[in-house]
């Protein structure tokens, strides 16, 4: 795949035209624009812009401590709240060198494989929407959805910005009644996901629409810096759980789902079989959850010592990953937020040069992005 | 879960309303039976208080009227008698039936539907027109404000011209023209060029898009329509839509089930006509917003979103009479009123639409295009012809008893079943598109990039 | 301690990069390698296409303002491999702020860059497409460098937690 | 005349037919143009109902209201270079005198005939109820050959317009372009 150029539209089908995607649109998933050049049907040329919800969050993370940055991540991939949090608390330990205690990690993973699952309903079920389901994969998505942010309630009080994990450990210990619900709701995800499955993997629609449709080679989506499912709906196995394990993710029994084509399809199916995967993990960090405490006491302004750090976790969505550096004050001297959302749109322009308009909305659906995380 | 608290979550009522529901249902069983009881006897056949047909009492009247008054009078006053009838009926159906296909789709979607306004949300579309016809009509700068007005009134008048010759009863007909399937065919495509300027004097790109997309889609898929009305006519003998319903209750045997290619062909191809999902590419709100009425506001847009609903029912209206049998039930129409029995029919029509929109994704246009040139026309062309020698050799026999029925009804089925297994095409989606074909992601423990991506790959 | 775990020594790093390309590293830290400015591209492409090292991915690339000059973070991921090597660039001072383009080695920097450039304002030589990603042009500065609309006397940072009590832990 | 009722329609739909076909000569923008030549067409489509041709109204609208005014639209959308208003052109004089060449020969055509008005018992026993058998019979009848020379030059048509377009699709591109 190689950078093209615009190309003009030949004559009998005359000229390009201008099509403003968003920034108030269906199918963009926020406030997020594309200005695509069409020629007929057919996408010539497109150009993203972004940064209608950029909040500046790494200079605003400069002034604050460590703990006070994390409600930040929250608000970064407010689809994937936990997953930000640990992001940030892993690379903030690193640094500052704390450990964290037995049942935190174990919490830590549950929470993340929730939200995983939480994210990936969303995700794929606003996908189906933008290939023209009328909602209903979505609202069925939706009842998963809803069950994972009750306990997110249960928890720490909130369902969307979540706030939970801290720097060695997490913020509370779950409720009493909490572990019956996880429990029967881990009982249910396997059946939910043949029904999804059921229902759209073999929908001769849905793989009209999405069977060879943006498709990205392996090369491609390493190149391109992609990461999660992205990467692997191209057939790459790769998934941090499993390459640079946190939180004790080595202990667990999952396996990685690779796609074949990298196409739409296979994206989408991946989160699927993601979402089985999370529900083994969370089964088997629930069945063997220490007693203990859940945090080891930090200083409340951590001061690490001058360094840097690279913290890393595999989010819903790919690499959420933190850079650190610290200068020995309790703020962090420089604080970057790798966006996944943001980076595995790299291939966008390319993907979308040459599709039609109905692929290119398919293709961006299948992408997952969250407009928080891209403008941060 | 039993049978009666699985009916009540259907209804999304509670026990006591689905007492009075049941209690009232049978009450009017109650009723239909003694009124059966003096059918029976006879004294009610043909009188005008026969209720089953409201012909007989329309007759009365004109017969009352040109005892009395020049014969003109007689035929205004029937003439706007019909029209109230059926603007009537279609206004209820407008009102109603969008809180029909909300609570249906709320149903499918595990939501409960509009449940606010009124007892059940019954009046939440009287809300809903009140608030769009409050709402201030935009008008876009640059667009075309002759073509921009006269969309919105123009997209009703096919929906209800069509209505005009759909026999209700045997002597209820509004319109009963000998050249009833033709007039339905012109008439439904007078809407193509309504949406047309829609889109096109919204002077907006989507609105554009969604333009073209219509005419382009239309005007394919009437090709299909006609031909399977064809294959219809061809069986029938007739254009007149009312001996269509005749010719299937004296035959005891719906043409759906003797022309079964021409009936799906016809309802697909109509779904891609009225826009509806699998084939509401025009309005694909994914992708273009709301296509051709995108700029449209207020009532102007509220109008655009009623036709919808008011094309969705008479395309129920028009599958009843052609392929279901219209106003017929296999006799029981003597216990029940016809007029009940097609509206009963046009719901069902109806509700399978609202199926398929809560259940299936949409269609991309030149996959859609695709298969009304590649696949759909050539099988209808193919259809045409096999139902011309089974019309012939129908005609030839005097009186064409179970036996030529049944076996043609057989073997057209078959036709179709190998048809849609055989002949379909594959989808249009790419090298690795292929249908059936879903291929579950490869688990694996194995990790790396590209060189172990290439190793999965040449893994079986 | 910081160190990644799957993370390589930037010694190793150093001594196979300056006996393939001589010249080419400026710096060596136990962590990361910084690279001269010159010679990146020819560097990141070694790295990429190299059996030993295998970056076949860069993960992640991001700008810091160290006062006087500016410095780029490129984190390279080896899948194949499993290991992750730190490299920087430098600019040589505040005024001159141009640092080569990665992107003809890995597309996955055409949007990292973009933001670098319009956050921080280092000007990515060589990239196809180098606008501001979040900002509009014409926007006055760039909001992440320290000295960006700072008022007199105040320092950017947190030198001092507003209720910090030295040496007390808190609850 | 039979009736008031048919006289009014008539005089009604002659002016709706004549206001709209002069509307598309006098109108400037070509989109408008278009949508004042569908009302004459519908204009026309019922003076021919009030002939009790019902046949002929219906074909009217199928072909003329729908499927011409379509190919027009067509026509204009694939045309993109070309001005869309409706401009005064080299072909005026011709065309009027194209026109008035062909008024001539329907006012002709209506002088000379001789129109036998039928009504009533007189029309029932020429046992012309149904246009569309009549027609039907004539087609497959006696202008049978007419008919079959007719469809075979639509097919010469239909055949030599996918062959004018038809572009060689590009290697490798599997899709095709949109229609």
């Amino acid at each position: 795949m190689s950078e093209q150029a615009v190309e003009p539209g030949d004559a009998a089908a005359g000229e390009p035209y201008i099509l403003n995607i968003g920034p108030q649109h269906p199918s963009t998933h926020g406030v997020f624009r594309l200005r695509v050049a069409m020629d007929g049907e057919r996408i010539v040329d497109m150009d993203m812009i972004v940064g209608y919800l950029h909040r500046s969050m790494e200079k605003l993370a400069e002034e604050r401590t460590y703990t006070q940055n994390i409600p930040f991540t929250d608000r970064a991939d407010y689809l994937a709240a936990m997953s930000g949090n640990l992001g940030l608390c892993l690379a903030a330990e690193r640094l500052a060198g704390v450990e964290v205690p037995e049942r935190a990690s174990a919490l830590r993973v549950i929470f993340a494989e929730l939200q995983r699952i939480a994210s990936h309903a969303m995700g794929n079920g606003t996908l189906v929407s933008d290939a023209g389901a009328w909602q209903t994969p979505l609202l069925y998505m939706f009842r998963e959805r809803e069950r994972i942010l009750d306990l997110f309630e249960m928890t720490c009080g909130a369902r969307l910005t979540t706030n939970y994990m801290r720097i060695g450990g997490v913020a509370f210990d779950p409720p009493a009644e909490f572990f019956p619900k996880l429990d029967s709701l881990v009982d249910d995800l396997p059946s939910c996901v043949d029904e999804y499955v059921e229902l759209l993997a073999e929908n001769e629609i849905f793989l009209a629409r999405t069977r060879g449709v943006g498709v990205i080679s392996a090369g491609d989506a390493i190149n391109g810096s992609l990461t999660g499912p992205q990467l692997r709906g191209s057939g790459v196995p790769w998934d941090l759980r499993k390459a640079e394990p946190y939180c004790g993710y080595e202990r667990y029994d999952f396996e990685i789902p690779v796609g074949s084509a990298g196409d739409v399809y296979d994206r989408f199916m991946v989160r699927m079989e993601e979402v089985r995967q999370s529900t083994r993990i969370i089964r088997q960090a629930l069945d063997a959850l220490p007693p203990g405490p859940h945090k080891t006491e930090v200083p409340l302004a951590l001061r690490p010592e001058p360094g840097e750090a690279y913290g890393r976790v595999e989010g819903p969505r790919g690499e959420v990953g933190f850079y650190l550096v610290a200068d020995g004050g309790p703020a962090p001297y420089r604080f970057h937020l790798r966006a996944p959302s943001l980076i595995n749109l790299s291939l966008l322009r390319s993907l979308a040069i040459g599709a039609s308009l109905p692929d290119a909305v398919v293709t961006l659906g299948s992408l997952d992005i969250v407009v928080g995380e891209i403008d941060r | 879960m039993s049978a009666r608290s699985a009916l009540g979550r259907l209804l999304a009522l509670g026990p006591l309303r689905l007492a009075a529901l049941a209690a009232a249902l049978a009450l009017a069983a109650a009723a239909n039976a003694v009124v059966g009881y003096v059918v029976i006897d006879g004294r009610l056949d043909g009188e005008w208080y026969d209720l089953r047909d409201l012909g007989f009492a329309v007759a009365r009247l004109r017969a009352e009227l040109d005892a009395v008054a020049p014969p003109a009078l007689s035929y205004w006053v029937t003439a706007l008698v019909g029209v109230g009838g059926i603007l009537g009926f279609l206004g209820l159906v407008l009102l109603l039936g969008s809180w029909v296909e909300r609570r249906l789709l709320a149903r499918f979607q595990i939501r409960r539907g509009p449940n606010r306004v009124g007892p059940f949300g019954l009046l939440q579309p009287l809300a809903d027109a009140l608030k769009l016809m409050q709402k201030e009509v935009l008008v876009p700068r640059g667009a075309d404000r002759l073509l921009y007005a006269v969309p919105p009134i123009a997209v009703f008048i096919p929906a209800v011209l069509a209505w005009g010759p759909v026999p209700w009863a045997p002597n209820m007909t509004y319109l009963d023209i000998n050249v009833g399937v033709l007039y339905v065919i012109a008439v439904s495509s007078l809407a193509v060029l309504a949406l047309f300027m829609a889109g096109w004097a919204s002077n907006n790109h989507y609105a554009l898009l969604g333009a073209m997309r219509t005419v382009a889609m239309m005007v394919s898929y009437e090709i299909p329509v006609s031909l399977a009305l064809l294959s219809v006519v061809l069986v029938t003998g007739t254009l007149q839509l009312s001996e269509i319903v005749l010719w299937q209750e004296q035959h005891r045997l719906w043409l759906g089930l003797l022309l079964p290619v021409a009936f799906l062909t016809f309802f697909f191809s109509s779904t891609a006509e009225i826009n509806r999902t699998p084939n509401d590419i025009a309005e694909a709100e994914s992708e273009i917003v709301a296509g051709y009425h995108t700029e449209y506001s207020g009532m102007k847009a509220g109008l655009f979103i009623a036709i919808e609903l008011g094309n969705a029912v008479v395309l129920g209206a028009l599958v009843a009479t052609m392929f279901l049998g219209g106003w017929s039930l296999f006799g029981l129409e003597t216990w029940i009123p016809p007029y009940l029995v097609l509206a009963a029919k046009t719901g069902a029509v109806y509700f399978v639409l609202v199926w398929l929109r809560g259940t299936l994704p949409r269609f991309r246009l030149d996959q859609l295009m695709g298969f009304a040139w590649k696949y759909l026309i050539p099988i209808s062309i193919a259809n045409v012809g096999v139902v011309a020698v089974e019309a012939a050799i129908l005609v030839r026999l005097d009186a064409p008893g179970i036996v030529p029925l049944s076996a043609f009804t057989l073997l057209n089925i078959a036709l179709a079943v190998a048809c849609a297994r055989f002949a379909m095409p594959e989808p249009s989606g790419g090298p690795s598109a292929g249908r059936g074909a879903s291929h579950a992601p490869v688990l694996t423990t194995v990790l790396g990039g590209l060189r172990a991506s290439e190793r999965l790959r040449s893994a079986p | 301690m910081p160190a990644g775990p799957r993370q390589l020594a930037g010694e190793r790093v150093a001594a196979a990069l300056e006996a393939a390309l001589p010249g080419s590293v400026v710096e060596v830290h136990p962590e990361w390698v910084v690279l001269a400015p010159g010679r990146l591209v020819e560097a990141l492409r070694w790295l990429r296409d190299s059996e030993e090292f295998d970056a076949a991915q860069l993960s992640s690339l991001c700008a810091v303002d160290y006062h006087s000059y500016f410095e780029v973070v490129y984190h390279l991921q080896s899948l194949d491999l499993n290991q992750q090597i730190v490299v920087k660039a430098r600019t040589t001072s505040r005024e001159d702020v141009s640092v080569p383009s990665a992107c003809e080695v890995y597309r996955g920097a055409l949007l990292q860059e973009r933001e670098a450039y319009d956050l921080m304002g280092v000007g990515f030589e060589g990239h196809p497409d180098l606008r501001r990603l979040f900002l509009w042009e014409g926007y006055p500065g760039h909001p992440l460098r320290k000295d960006f609309l700072q008022l007199e006397g105040h320092h950017p940072g947190l030198p001092r937690f507003p209720f910090e009590e030295p040496g007390v832990q808190s609850r | 005349m039979e009736s008031t009722g048919v006289a009014v329609a008539f005089w009604l739909l002659s002016a709706l037919t004549v206001g709209g076909a002069l509307l598309v000569l006098l109108s400037r923008n070509l989109l408008h143009a278009l949508v004042f030549l569908v009302v004459a067409f519908l204009g026309t489509a019922g003076l021919f109902l009030t002939l009790s041709a019902d046949f002929i109204a219906v074909a009217q609208i199928l072909i003329y209201a729908g499927a011409i005014a379509v190919l027009i639209v067509f026509a204009i959308m694939l045309t993109p270079l070309a001005s869309r208003d409706n401009a005064n052109s080299l072909y005026a004089v011709p065309g009027i005198l194209l026109g008035l060449a062909v008024a001539a020969l329907v006012a002709f055509a209506a002088l000379d005939g001789g129109w036998p008005e039928l009504a009533g018992e007189a029309l029932a026993e020429r046992g012309f109820s149904s246009t569309v058998a009549a027609i039907g019979e004539l087609l497959l009848g006696r202008y049978v050959l007419a008919f079959e020379v007719a469809s075979v030059l639509l097919l010469f048509a239909l055949v030599g317009a996918i062959v004018l377009v038809r572009e060689e699709p590009p290697a490798g591109d599997g899709e095709g372009r949109e229609p």
